[in-house]
């Protein structure tokens, strides 16, 4: 036995001490208050032990190798992912392939699986809206959910009372995001950090409360029921039908988002708003007005949402306010923050992730939203950046006056 | 010989503290002028007041736009300043890390293009066109300054002196009348601060563009500066060409002491 | 256009991981869906429970139809939207029959789903009067009075009984509180009393004491509360210790003993409805006795319900002869089954009948039925 | 309306708002030290809630008098709360001190999550009643129909405790380090100062009155769930903003402005609108305050 080792050991035990102190009154005792009778489980208290004693073990010899891999980093700059990604060879035939899969995919699997691929899908969307708030412009936006239900009533509303069509109120939605972004932007924009989220986090639930309050308007927490699916040239489709078409929809919208990001990010306004992010000060003495230019990005990411709010509002044919709780703009933000903030691939892995991975963790019963818990926490730890670190693709010059963008 | 920039008894207070007292000054058409003083004088105090980073509390002050008509620019917004022609560069270096060098450059042409948000995303003949115009003008300004070589690296990666020389290039990007250099000196070895000096006098001769610098390096200041204006104690002490300033007694026994001499 | 690589190159990844085949089996596949997570998953698990307790007893017994049942279990947390993808997972799993959903807006967003894949979905605690009253839902079926009966006899009882003028009604915001608060508002107008305040408290909010002084300055002559026990016992602990003595009268979401035991003597004279009392029939007796065996702590909310609920699914399928949709609707019309509410079937719309309401009153620590 | 009806909402305005002010405390806390919006501080509420139940229960149990039980229970409660926040900054927020703060906040909010699932499977899903710790005192009984001996045992705290908390910040030696540590950390470990060790008692000082109000909030509503901490932690989040979120008075300030407009909003006006109100109160304020009541504002130097 040598001396590291040992001291492992003895680290763990610590550890596995301390958690068994810790636990104690919550996993051992269980106090009935009506039957007024005590059970002690103590078996708990040894499994918590053991668990400790081994996972802080791991969790150490993780955490070395993080600040190993960090050293690495600093040196050889890109991860192995990163790298990949900016092999052309590989990345243009695995993207044929994914679109393929993309399109058999609906046929390949059961309904159940097409259709939570339609809501991690919409939360795909989501994600890339607020990647631009908060991954381009660096505005942290606690209250995105806003929009999105600003799009699922523009939808169940204008259906109920004008019998619109999903194609009309799509755009509709998005504009109406887009609106509702400049209003809650415009007075608040001067506020910093932590001061605009909670300010967002704010109006976020004003909007479900008076959604909640307003029955004249909204229905109130009774929900608006029966709303149609997309229809194709007034075919009469089954449901299995209707919601592989809602998918193919959804998966297009995804890839439209992808596009016009893209586009954005390497245009002026794309520039901008990096600009914007790492100096206000020195972006303004370049003439760039800082307002406009994080409305802007408000009312964009807000376009996203309230497109996002229409599809959502027509795969689960019915919505009432309960759908729009903080806890869900969180979620949102989690998936971008997880993901790699910036970094559309970043946001897309995230999105996909968080969101199905509750749906698969079903078996888990109980155990789902602890795991969900840890893993989010696991995740920072571990890869802070998000699981695809941003690598901002910087404008390449070539001598010979050539003015096309590649990495 | 029309004035560019005409500032009239600029006071500026920070609660009980006058930084800036009374203070009047005016630079010229395509004029090289230096504002000298000591430390905590209140020069940089004045660029943030004329660039709209602070509100004076009194005083006025006159921009010569690109039309060619004075207008009063104080309580305009910063990028609203840049825009009517005056830019400025940072005592503290403040470049966009993330960045490369030409996209620096590239961001000061913002005040200058229009494309937006749909023209971004239809990338249709107007945008590509500016786009090229944006690239194309922020290059031909790195050759200006020399910083060609540096094209594609990360400005964060720039030695010291590059990236003083870049944040002149950025302040160029937005077609100032008007270029407020905050020690642009700074931290520069000798040699560095002669090409400094060729630089500043190659802009002012081949743009056009009239400048006014802070500057604690009296060499360069003596150099290639036309009017010296010194302030002390946000108040102005004395002004002249660097010959009257060398003999001035008040700017001597305030400020420069014997050192200019050596 | 790599970007979207990831994007679909990630679900590919995950269902490697995650596909599991459905082994075909020769079963009887009974769904149960409800909230088994979440701040409202002491509403769902029960009925999980009764429905594992029930088919124990029918596999033992030889199952339906000689066939073994099997549970499918899937939790929806209440949320309309995941409601939907948990039908679409029954429905994939090849469900025959569907137990839930708890609660309303969930069972609203879900049955649609089941509706087109042709399944039958009877809800323990869904009370919502739409969902049967509609009549969009031939599938639905629920051993639980509806709010409107309920409502209806919250009123009577205090017009009749309580002989009220004016009542202040408050409710919790929420699609269950909410819907029985407006409906009692109607029934109290058309009956003349006065509605004096109808307001909605924010749930969770550590402090109700702003709610209560109002009430009090407008000194009703009754209470009515539409919402879970939660926060009924806040306001009337809160009432009662400001010395208001005015009677409060809540639905069946009140009518649990975490009530009691929680508002402890201030509960003392609370009305709420419920499903009349049970606590005679031996079948509900013995229920409650095997949960208490299996599982160690008192039956919770919604339990005789989805105990009935699964008891009428199982006995339809059996009647019916076969697991066909259509057959199992005419068998639940038709054939009564045993349960612990007595022998009940289910009227056109699809509620119980012979599942009625009564009024309860706190007295000693019990709730005991209002004669 | 009449005054009596109008000092009666103000009376309960004061005690929300001393609620909201023992959670903001422990937010405006560890926000002063490491910038970081504590998400799980609302949980350790709960768990202090929790703790404080099981020990009181076990104890009346085995038949101990009352005093002794509310005695022991308070102190395991506040114990363990600052266990809980020392254990959760050690494993979510150590490791991640130089990650964005982003990431930071995202953790928090796993933890959150955690510890709401973690009591609620050890536990129970179900509300549990919580016993009343605080007696109807006799002095007191003559008012207490318009203030319950309860909500004034928490006014009364919560001044207490605020007071204790800023002559610590003000006078102490660790009160000197920690506002160094908030000042500049790099600065203050030059100068000697154990920054990571400042920031764990930042911590367990922020969950004890995190315990404190755990304890003293489930006794005046007798009822404890696993769920209890995040709508409370939110709102006392949003106090801590408005006071200018960082000050100790501060929190206190925006707590009772929030409890009390709240408060009599729902008096005179509608509860159906409560929060929009209280939420329309903070962006007025922070429009014209960008950093909260008494926040110092950050003006950038150029």
């Amino acid at each position: 036995m040598n001396m590291p080792v040992l001291n492992e050991i003895k680290k763990s035990l610590i550890a596995a001490i301390w958690f068994m102190f810790l636990t104690f009154p919550i996993m051992v005792i269980k106090v009935n208050t009506i039957t007024r009778t005590i059970d002690w489980r103590w078996k708990n208290m040894m499994y918590t032990g053991i668990g400790a004693f081994f996972l802080s073990a791991v969790w150490r010899y993780m955490l070395r190798r993080k600040e190993k891999n960090q050293n690495a980093l600093e040196k050889e700059g890109l991860s192995i992912v990163q790298k990949i990604l900016q092999v052309k060879t590989f990345s243009i035939p695995a993207t044929v392939l994914l679109l393929i899969f993309a399109i058999v995919f609906p046929h390949l699997f059961s309904m159940h699986q097409t259709n939570i691929m339609i809501s991690a899908l919409i939360y795909v969307m989501l994600g890339l809206g607020l990647n631009i708030v908060v991954g381009l412009a660096g505005l942290l936006d606690l209250g995105y959910v806003a929009f999105f239900a600003v799009g699922a009533y523009a939808y169940a509303l204008l259906n109920l009372h004008f019998g619109l069509g999903f194609w009309t109120v799509l755009p509709v939605g998005g504009f109406l995001g887009a609106v509702f972004g400049i209003l809650l932007g415009y007075p608040v924009l001067r506020l910093r950090g932590d001061y605009l989220a909670i300010v967002t986090l704010g109006f976020g639930e004003i909007i479900r409360i008076i959604l909640e309050n307003w029955n004249e308007f909204s229905f109130g927490p009774a929900g608006i029921a029966n709303i149609p699916k997309p229809e194709l040239f007034g075919l009469d489709l089954s449901l299995s039908a209707k919601t592989i078409y809602l998918y193919y929809i959804i998966v297009l919208l995804v890839i439209f988002t992808v596009f016009v990001i893209n586009r954005l990010t390497d245009s002026r306004i794309g520039r901008a708003w990096i600009a914007l992010k790492d100096d206000e000060i020195a972006c303004q003495a370049m003439g760039i007005d800082k307002a406009k230019t994080k409305l802007r990005a408000f009312a964009l990411g807000a376009t996203w949402a309230g497109m996002g709010g229409v599809v959502f509002a027509a795969k689960t044919a019915f919505i009432n306010p309960a759908s729009f709780t903080i806890w869900e703009s969180v979620i949102i933000l989690c998936t971008v923050v997880a993901g790699g903030m910036g970094s559309i691939v970043g946001v897309i892995c995230g999105a996909l992730l968080l969101i199905l991975l509750p749906e698969y963790l079903r078996d888990f019963g109980q155990f789902r939203m602890i795991t969900f818990g840890a893993v989010l926490v696991l995740m920072m730890v571990f890869r802070p950046g998000g699981m695809i670190e941003n690598v901002r693709r910087t404008y390449q010059f070539k001598t010979g006056e050539t003015n096309d963008i590649h990495s | 010989m029309t004035s560019i920039l005409d500032v009239k008894n600029l006071t500026l207070d920070f609660g009980g503290l006058r930084a800036i007292d009374h203070l009047n000054l005016t630079v010229n058409k395509g004029e090289i002028a230096a504002l000298i003083g000591p430390n905590g004088a209140g020069k940089t105090s004045f660029f943030n007041c004329i660039t709209g980073i602070y509100k004076p509390t009194a005083g006025e002050i006159f921009l010569t736009c690109r039309n060619g008509e004075k207008e009063r620019i104080n309580g305009l917004k910063p990028n609203l300043v840049t825009r009517k022609g005056m830019a400025r560069t940072f005592q503290n270096i403040r470049l966009f890390s993330s960045m490369t060098v030409l996209e620096n450059v590239m961001i000061g042409c913002h005040s200058i293009t229009h494309a937006g948000i749909l023209g971004a995303v239809f990338k249709d003949a107007a945008t590509r066109k500016e786009e090229k115009y944006i690239v194309d003008k922020s290059y031909s300004i790195l050759k200006t300054l020399e910083l060609e070589r540096f094209v594609n690296e990360l400005a964060v990666n720039l030695p010291y002196g590059a990236q003083r020389l870049l944040e002149i290039a950025r302040a160029m990007a937005t077609d100032p009348q008007l270029l407020l250099l905050d020690e642009p000196a700074a931290g520069m070895n000798p040699t560095e601060t002669r090409r400094l000096d060729d630089m500043i006098l190659k802009i002012r001769d081949e743009k056009g563009i009239a400048i006014l610098l802070i500057e604690h390096d009296m060499k360069l200041v003596m150099r290639i500066s036309e009017t010296i204006h010194v302030v002390d104690y946000g108040k102005k002490i004395g002004e002249g060409t660097p010959e009257e300033i060398r003999n001035h007694p008040v700017v001597i026994k305030a400020y420069l002491g014997e050192d200019i001499h050596a | 256009m790599r970007i979207f690589l990831f994007s679909l190159l990630f679900p590919a990844c995950v269902f490697l991981m995650f596909s599991c085949g459905e082994k075909p089996a020769d079963t009887i596949k009974l769904g149960v869906a409800g909230a088994h997570s979440g701040d409202l998953a002491s509403y769902g698990i029960p009925s999980v429970r009764a429905a594992q307790l029930v088919v124990k007893k029918i596999n033992a017994a030889g199952g339906v139809l000689g066939k073994q049942v099997e549970l499918l279990i899937e939790d929806d947390a209440c949320k309309p939207e995941i409601a939907g993808n948990t039908a679409t997972k029954l429905i994939s799993d090849g469900a025959d029959v569907v137990l839930g959903h708890i609660c309303s807006g969930a069972t609203k967003a879900a049955l649609g789903f089941y509706k087109d894949a042709g399944m039958v979905c009877m809800s323990p605690s869904a009370t919502n009067p739409d969902l049967t009253f509609s009549g969009e839902y031939p599938n639905f079926f629920r051993t639980i009075a509806n709010d409107a009966a309920q409502a209806r006899l919250q009123v009577d009882f205090a017009v009749n009984v309580l002989k009220v003028k004016k009542v202040a009604i408050l409710h919790d915001k929420g699609d269950y509180g909410k819907g029985a608060a407006e409906l009692a508002r109607g029934y109290f107008e058309d009956a003349g009393v006065q509605v004096i305040l109808f307001e909605g408290i924010t749930t969770g909010t550590v402090d109700y004491s702003a709610i209560v002084i109002k009430v009090n300055s407008l000194n009703p002559d009754a209470v009515i509360w539409g919402g879970y026990h939660p926060e009924a016992s806040k306001i009337v602990t809160l009432m009662r210790k400001k010395n208001m003595d005015t009677p409060f009268i809540g639905p069946d979401g009140v009518k649990d003993a975490t009530f009691i035991s929680v508002a402890g003597e201030y509960a003392e004279g609370v009305y709420a409805t419920g499903p009349v009392d049970i606590s005679t029939n031996p079948m509900a007796i013995l229920a409650g006795k095997e949960y208490q065996d299996a599982f160690g702590e008192e039956p919770g909310a919604f339990f005789d319900q989805a105990y009935a609920a699964t008891l009428c699914l199982l006995n339809a399928i059996e009647k019916a002869g076969s697991t066909d949709y259509s057959a199992i609707v005419k068998s639940l019309h038709t054939h009564l089954t045993d349960t612990p509410f007595g022998k009940i079937k289910f009227d056109e719309k699809g509620d119980a009948i012979g599942v009625e309401f009564a009024v309860y009153k706190v007295e000693n620590g019990v709730f005991t039925e209002h004669k | 309306m009449n005054p009596e009806y109008l000092t009666a909402l103000i009376l309960g305005g004061l005690t929300r708002g001393s609620i909201y002010a023992l959670i903001a405390l422990g937010y405006t806390m560890v926000y002063g030290i490491i910038q970081l919006i504590n998400f799980a501080h609302g949980e350790i509420y709960m768990i202090g809630a929790f703790t404080g139940l099981i020990v009181s229960t076990v104890l009346t149990m085995h038949g101990m008098p009352g005093f002794g039980v509310v005695f022991f229970a308070a102190a395991a409660a506040i114990i363990y709360a600052c266990c809980y926040g020392y254990t959760l900054e050690k494993i979510a927020y150590k490791p991640l001190r130089h990650a964005p703060r982003l990431s930071v906040l995202i953790s928090a909010i796993g933890m959150s999550l955690f510890f709401q699932n973690y009591v609620l499977l050890a536990q129970t899903s179900n509300f549990l009643p919580f016993p009343g710790l605080i007696p109807d005192f006799e002095f007191w009984k003559p008012y207490s129909h318009v203030m319950s001996a309860t909500e004034l045992v928490i006014i009364v705290t919560t001044a207490i405790v605020m007071v204790l908390l800023t002559l610590l910040i003000k006078f102490t030696r660790i009160g000197k380090a920690m506002r160094a540590t908030s000042q500049d950390k790099i600065m203050a470990s030059l100068l000697g100062i154990n920054v990571n060790q400042i920031i764990s008692i930042t911590f367990i000082v922020g969950s004890a009155t995190a315990a404190i109000g755990g304890l003293l909030i489930a006794s005046h509503t007798g009822q404890i769930n696993a769920y209890m901490g995040f709508l409370v932690g939110i709102k006392a989040f949003v106090a801590a903003v408005l006071g200018g979120i960082g000050s100790i008075p501060g929190a206190v300030l925006g707590a009772f402005v929030l409890g009390l407009s709240e408060s009599v909003f729902t008096g005179y006006v509608s509860s159906d609108y409560e929060d929009v109100f209280a939420f329309l109160i903070l962006v007025l304020i922070l429009i014209f305050r960008p950093s909260g009541i008494l926040g110092r504002d950050q003006t950038q130097k150029v």
